[in-house]
């Protein structure tokens, strides 16, 4: 018989999307998050183009919704192990990592790391802010529950004594779980590429080259600096900030023969954005072809141009040299339209980076028995007629971890959506 | 009033994106101060969990009957809160939300004091409101578990087959006599390059067996009356009415292929200058021979009026200059204002065809950006290796094309990256059209009572949270109708719309916002003003009353302004409400205790 | 047909270290990264991708542009379509010399190699003091042997014609 | 370690102390090397220039030297460096190109078997001797010697046509600090010396190399470290002509690497070494020869 659950993997929009879906169809819903919030990348942005919506505003209702739904199962801080069966019926081993935190006492409070004596950088913030050794990620987080990070934890114990529900438990074991489910859906999204894999361009030499995510964090008002841009190398505020696209995409030296698909379309935003945090700032995209496709993105780009002054130059630089003195930045580039080779001076230099596969996509594949394409991605039955279906009957896929399927949100949205369809006509054949 | 008000006030730091500004501690003790105001509190985001979980113990600790969010927008945020009310016993109509963020931090960032005082004013007259807030129950509907969907294209019928694989009961009306939609002229996919009928050939037999699918070809939607779970459809063949019955529908009417008008680009005066449909055709009939060379134009009629990426500071010092004087009188041309997604790949697989047919063949790509999106970009470098040429024209000098010797066509251009002119003698010139909206999509959107987004496309509800929802429950979207798409994301997006259709049929029941209007019938004298006003339908006169259909009526009020005798009011929007919270504003020392 | 001609852009591509002018999407990184393009306005590596890419063999041919790279393949390092830029230029020297453009060094160096199989010689003084050290002595080497080769790759009348 | 020696042309013909200096410290590493015979030109960029199966079948001939010796190839210059790597590759992946090669080949009774490998001495030292061993060699350590490096374009560059994409090359300032000098990071530092233009484009390659030069000098360094001969001449020579040209000094002393090594390996610089010098490197030396 067709086990009427569902497992969906990955907590970002698309996995929510499924998962919110098919649990208003009245179906079962677990819900495995790896991190200790669902929310994915989309928490990570600051607003979404081309309608500048907050982004964690837009996304919270609907990450509340996931942890409230009685048909819905939150397995946050899990990881897949293990899964055998076939289509209808699977049957999934899951390991709960010990949070140390009684997930059930805790209010979220906060109180805990108030106390917590142990600083480190915050992941969620793209390591620019820190977080303490006993955390929560962000604010929103979906469960509102506290984690303890036994790397960085002192076991001082200062946790547990402040802790009024006494929810900190640090002799917490992992636990497994296992899950019968009829369908599964693969939702676990993307890594960016290293730049500093691109020496020319000086990341992780420079402090003032950074990359959109962590402009994107820098840009957000419940990131590190409070909404404040500024560089990292003096706190000063940039008046001059270039965008690089392509860094790492559309580059056959690192496999990454592909677009990503959004890097066009999020820097005009990010570019809009910054004008509006300084209006008197200069803004320069710097790219190789402009890919504003879709609804209302070429739109936004001629406002960007047009009303805000962003400058955009045909041109994909060649190298970036740091004034040692100042840390600001000369980037070379040939302006290909005007055919001038030039060196512009900025205070801050934003690189686009690849949208690239998880660095564990490949195990995670075998785990689910899977195939991948070429680039790392999980491969579509068929990338025309069956987009959402993996290689494994019963098994299927949304998100960017299918590739760079023109990768927006309403995308993943659509994509979350269809694999619901999918896993409901399979459910029905059983 | 039976019981006391107990408002309880919840003002939100939404992080710095409020207290940033507002002085949000002195807003909560001025909370406290107003009229029926139990209780009142600040939260970092009250949105959070922890947000929605101390409004729920603040109701039953003060035993609050009335509960105010002052924080984002009601848009996102209201069912959140609603609920959390419900979860707490409170009729979620007894929540009322005060908007301190987009109406006042945001818009005044400079202006801490004053942005504290608008807050204060806010939150006043939001507890004004509340005051006479009074709980509602909302109307269940029906959802009968079968579907219309319009338009037998690639993603109608995607969609049809989802749902009726489910088990539900499908309509697909097909206004032309055989389904397929622009498939059909189609003659292979990119960037597999397998034939349009490997796709769908299996699609088309599929739903024409199908036991739940009932196929109406030449058949246009003629009237759509009814509401969610109970749509009432007239659809119309050949002079003969057929009603149908349906819970929820698919729009997925498609759009076309834009035809240049006659004289751009010379199409239609000199011979063999033809869109990349028609050059698709040409191909599949094998009409194109042996041709020297073939040059292809982007973007004809679409990202047009815009100012494009040229560096126009560097100009006075590169060749491109001189040329730039010329270009910038170039003449406008008619077109669409977006770009249409797919041309870019459209073009690498017809010059790609071409190469296969025919390797000398020098095929010249005249481009402004190489969109070639996603897993597309191997697709352009497959070309290339084929020694496809691709040339990054200067856009605002509209190429030229006139007649040459021995029956040639010469393309004039300007290469953008070289600086110069280029006289081009070729044998086609093949341009490359954006999609745009059908006409009759308008009547089709207003029948439908879903709106048209600026682009001309049908519009879905959230651009990006609710792609291939309307603002009509029980109305989505499929395929190209809502902009641009290629098969595999008009077929995802099929399959999406089928999905979020499901729902609503598996659960067979819903229930719709209680904001409707009520008829005062004793004041009620038929005139049928409302019933001309309402955009929905909701309203008719029976027996010279006026008649409110609950399940159809959107709470807008255009009714109740209209009504000569005030016989309309709407719930949730009474005139004590409003005008309650209007003196809340106008003259603050004289609010009402209720 | 024109200037445009599709002919030339195969005739380099078609050579085995011309391929990568195939690959070129003009993003402007080996300009942008190229030690000479920065000292003078003539040599532009991408440009000159794009004008063989136009297919302008009578402006790319017989002028200086094939002779200022240094082939020191910093666009090559550089270049995201793996376009070896570089390896280009070397394809569109040849084709340069089939056309009769030589620089003289160029000449000079190969006649050198022609007569004593090496490019540079030692001058007397350097021959003394090598033979003082004891060092290897440093001859004429293979130079039958180079001779036979070039005369077989035709390479040698091409010389010998300057 | 035997190594079949590949000197070329410029070094035993311009730079004898390039070629004193590893034929001293090679045997202390225990590296042992025996010329090449009848070996000809590498076929540098002039060569290539001309003609394409000219360039490879010189190459290869020197090739097939090597394969007859039955043993790996050593340069010292980066340009032999380049052609004679890039041939030997190309040919053993190309059987149609190999084919052709020793058509040519057989006129002069060779044929090219893809039995030997091209090594340039940085990567022999780097990968073979390693760094750990070379700073036990080191006797007496270049402390406060602070230098910018120049590896050259032919040494690193060309690899990444047929070993992949490289990073930086951090391998020859690992070998540079071994000997206790403080490697200094520069503007461009991967860019070119200007040498392959020499005797071609005069003009241009000074004017590359002056770039060079200002950006060294902005470094603020006591010299400049070399390995290839070319950057050695740009460098040298080249500040000469420089000061010809342009009418400014820059008194940046050049040192080949392995003269470097040599002295930290405590064996002195005789007197006309240091004299070969254009730009006196005794700054350089003091107290140490």
């Amino acid at each position: 018989m067709t086990e009427p659950a569902v497992l969906v993997v990955g907590g970002g929009i698309s996995g929510i999307q499924a998962s919110l879906d098919l649990a208003s169809r009245g179906i079962k819903v677990y819900l495995v998050e790896k991190s200790p919030s669902i929310g994915g990348r989309m928490a990570q942005l600051d607003k979404t183009f081309p309608t500048l919506d907050c982004s964690i505003c837009i996304l919270a209702p609907k990450m509340i919704e996931c942890s409230h739904h009685p048909n819905i199962r939150l397995l946050t801080y899990s990881e897949v192990k293990k899964i055998s069966g076939s289509a209808g019926n699977f049957t999934v081993k899951v390991l709960r990592k010990p949070r140390y935190v009684d997930e059930k006492k805790c209010t979220g409070c906060g109180i805990c790391f108030e106390h917590c004596p142990v600083e480190v950088p915050n992941e969620f913030d793209e390591k620019l802010g820190m977080r303490k050794a006993i955390y929560m990620s962000f604010p929103q987080a979906v469960p509102r529950v506290v984690t303890v990070d036994k790397e960085n934890c002192l076991e001082c114990g200062l946790c547990e004594s402040v802790c009024q529900a006494e929810a900190v438990d640090l002799a917490q074991k992992p636990e497994e779980v296992n899950l019968k489910v009829g369908a599964i859906v693969v939702a676990v999204g993307f890594d960016l590429f290293d730049p500093s894999e691109i020496p020319a361009y000086g990341y992780g030499r420079y402090k003032n080259v950074i990359t959109a995510l962590e402009l994107e964090r820098l840009l957000c008002a419940s990131g590190p600096t409070g909404g404040h841009l500024v560089r990292l190398s003096d706190g000063r505020i940039p008046k001059k900030i270039a965008f690089i696209q392509c860094v790492g995409s559309r580059d056959i030296r690192f496999g990454n023969t592909y677009c990503s698909s959004i890097c066009c379309k999020y820097s005009a935003k990010d570019a809009v954005l910054v004008k509006e945090h300084h209006p008197d700032a200069h803004v320069c995209i710097f790219y190789i072809d402009l890919r504003a496709f879709g609804r209302g993105f070429q739109e936004f780009i001629n406002r960007a141009k047009s009303e805000f002054g962003i400058k955009f130059i045909r041109a994909s630089p060649g190298e970036i040299i740091e004034d040692p003195a100042t840390k600001n930045l000369g980037i070379w580039y040939e302006d290909t339209v005007a055919g001038r080779i030039e060196n512009l001076v900025f205070d801050l230099v934003v690189l686009c980076p690849a949208l690239v596969p998880r660095t564990d996509a490949r195990e995670l594949a075998k785990v689910f028995g899977i195939e991948i394409d070429k680039y790392g991605f999980f491969r579509a039955s068929d990338n025309i007629t069956n987009p959402v279906d993996t290689t494994v009957p019963g098994i299927f896929a949304c998100g960017y971890c299918l590739g760079p399927k023109t990768g927006d949100i309403p995308d993943s949205i659509m994509q979350g959506s269809a694999t619901a369809a999918r896993v409901a006509e399979v459910l029905m054949e059983g | 009033m039976e019981e006391e008000p107990r408002i309880g006030v919840f003002i939100c730091h939404c992080g710095v994106n409020i207290g940033g500004v507002v002085n949000v501690p002195e807003v909560v003790k001025y909370g406290k101060t107003l009229p029926n105001v139990a209780h009142a509190e600040d939260n970092l985001y009250t949105c959070s969990e922890a947000g929605i979980a101390s409004i729920k113990e603040a109701i039953k600790a003060h035993n609050l009957n009335r509960v105010i969010v002052a924080s984002c927008t009601p848009r996102t945020h209201e069912p959140l809160f609603r609920s959390a009310c419900e979860e707490a016993g409170l009729n979620k109509y007894l929540f009322e939300m005060a908007n301190i963020r987009e109406q006042c931090s945001w818009v005044h960032p400079h202006e801490p004091k004053k942005a504290t005082e608008k807050a204060k004013d806010i939150v006043r007259m939001a507890a004004a409101r509340a005051t006479w807030l009074q709980p509602l129950e909302e109307p269940e509907l029906e959802i009968k578990d079968s579907a219309l969907v319009i338009g037998a294209g690639i993603a109608g019928m995607t969609a049809a087959l989802t749902l009726a694989d489910q088990g539900f009961k499908v309509y697909l009306v097909e206004k032309e006599a055989e389904v397929g939609g622009n498939l059909l002229r189609l003659h292979k996919l990119y960037p597999t390059m397998q034939d349009t009928s490997e796709i769908l050939d299996p699609t088309v037999k599929a739903v024409k067996k199908h036991k739940n699918i009932q196929l109406l070809t030449s058949t246009e939607t003629s009237e759509v009356k009814g509401y969610v779970g109970n749509f009432k459809v007239t659809a119309t063949k050949d002079g003969e009415e057929i009603p149908l019955e349906v819970g929820i529908i698919i729009v997925a009417c498609g759009a076309l292929n834009y035809e240049p008008p006659e004289g751009l680009y010379q199409y239609g005066v000199y011979d063999r200058i033809v869109t990349q449909l028609e050059m698709d055709e040409l191909l599949r009939e094998g009409k194109i021979g042996k041709p020297e060379r073939v040059v292809m134009i982007q973007c004809v009629g679409a990202r047009k009026g815009e100012i494009r990426a040229l560096g126009l500071e560097g100009f006075p010092k590169s060749d491109t200059a001189q040329l730039l004087a010329k270009i910038l009188k170039a003449k406008k041309e008619e077109g669409w204002p977006y770009c249409s997604k797919i041309c870019c790949m459209n073009a690498i697989k017809n010059a790609i065809l071409i190469k296969n047919q025919s390797p000398k063949t020098d095929v010249i790509i005249l481009y402004g950006d190489v969109r070639v999106y996603k897993e597309y970009e191997d697709f352009y470098s497959k070309a290339r290796d084929l020694e496809v040429r691709f040339v990054k024209h200067i856009e605002e000098a509209t190429p030229e094309i006139t007649k040459g010797t021995e029956n040639k066509l010469i393309v004039t251009a300007y290469d953008a990256l070289s600086g110069r002119e280029m006289k081009l003698p070729c044998d086609w010139v093949v341009l490359s059209t954006p999609m745009r909206p059908r006409k009759g999509e308008v009547l089709l959107a207003r029948m439908l009572k879903i709106p048209i987004s600026p682009d001309g496309f049908l519009m879905e509800a959230h651009l990006k949270l609710r792609p291939v929802d309307t603002q009509m429950d029980g109305i989505f979207l499929a395929g190209v109708c809502s902009g641009p798409k290629d098969v595999s994301e008009s077929i995802i997006s099929a399959k999406a719309a089928a999905a979020r259709a499901s729902i609503l049929m598996a659960n067979k029941k819903m229930r719709t916002e209680a904001l409707t209007s009520l008829v005062d019938e004793e004041l009620c004298i038929g005139c049928g003003l409302c019933e001309e006003i309402c955009p929905y339908g909701a309203h008719w006169i029976e027996e010279g009353k006026s008649k409110t259909v609950e399940a159809l009526c959107r709470g807008c009020g255009a009714c109740a302004a209209e009504c000569p005798r005030r016989a309309i009011t709407m719930r949730h929007y009474t005139d004590e409400q409003v005008l309650a919270q209007v003196k809340a504003a106008l003259i603050p020392e004289e609010i009402e205790v209720g | 047909m024109s200037e445009l001609d599709l002919d030339f852009m195969r005739k380099v591509a078609s050579t085995p270290r011309g391929r990568g002018v195939l690959s070129c999407i003009q993003c402007g990184r080996c300009s942008s990264s190229c030690p000479v393009a920065r000292l003078i306005t003539q040599h532009n590596p991408r440009r000159l991708m794009e004008m063989v890419i136009l297919g302008l063999r009578s402006e790319v041919l017989p002028q200086g542009l094939p002779w200022y790279c240094l082939s020191c393949f910093t666009c090559l390092d550089r270049c995201p379509q793996g376009g070896d830029v570089g390896e280009v230029m070397f394809a569109i020297r040849n084709l340069a010399v089939k056309a009769g453009n030589v620089p003289a060094g160029v000449v000079a160096q190969a006649r050198s190699l022609m007569d004593t199989g090496r490019v540079v010689n030692p001058v007397r003084s350097i021959l003394d003091k090598r033979k003082s050290l004891g060092l290897v002595e440093i001859a004429p080497t293979g130079v039958d042997d180079v001779q036979k080769i070039l005369k077989r790759t035709a390479l040698d009348k091409l010389i010998q014609s300057r | 370690m035997k190594y079949a020696f590949f000197l070329g042309c410029l070094i035993p013909a311009r730079e004898l102390s390039y070629e004193t200096s590893v034929r001293e410290i090679l045997p202390a590493l225990g590296i042992e090397v025996v010329d090449m015979k009848g070996a000809n030109c590498c076929a540098p960029f002039s060569i290539q220039s001309l003609d394409y199966a000219s360039w490879l079948a010189l190459a290869a001939r020197n090739l097939c030297i090597a394969e007859e010796m039955g043993l790996n190839i050593l340069t010292l210059c980066n340009d032999c460096y380049e052609s004679l790597l890039m041939v030997n590759n190309t040919l053993k992946q190309n059987p149609n190109l190999k084919n052709r090669v020793n058509e040519i080949l057989s006129e002069v009774g060779k044929e090219f078997r893809g039995k030997t490998e091209v090594k340039h001495l940085v990567d022999i030292l780097y990968e073979d001797v390693g760094v750990d061993k070379i700073k036990n060699a080191v006797k007496e350590p270049l402390a406060k010697l602070r230098v910018a490096t120049q590896p050259g374009c032919h040494l690193t560059k060309p690899k990444r046509l047929h070993l992949g994409f490289v990073k930086e090359f951090g391998a020859f300032d690992e070998l540079v600090m071994a000997t206790g000098a403080e490697t200094v990071g520069y503007d461009r530092r991967e860019m070119c010396c200007g040498g392959p233009l020499r005797d071609i484009n005069d003009e241009l390659s000074r004017s590359v190399a002056r770039q060079k030069l200002i950006d060294i000098k902005n470094a603020d360094v006591q010299g400049i470290v070399t390995v290839c001969p070319f950057c050695f001449l740009q460098f040298d020579l080249g500040q000469l002509e420089i000061k010809r040209h342009f009418k400014e000094e820059y008194n940046l002393p050049v040192l080949h690497f392995v003269e470097l090594l040599r002295m930290a390996m405590g064996m002195k610089l005789r007197d006309w070494e240091i004299k070969s010098h254009r730009i006196p490197i005794t700054n350089i030396l003091k107290g140490r020869s």
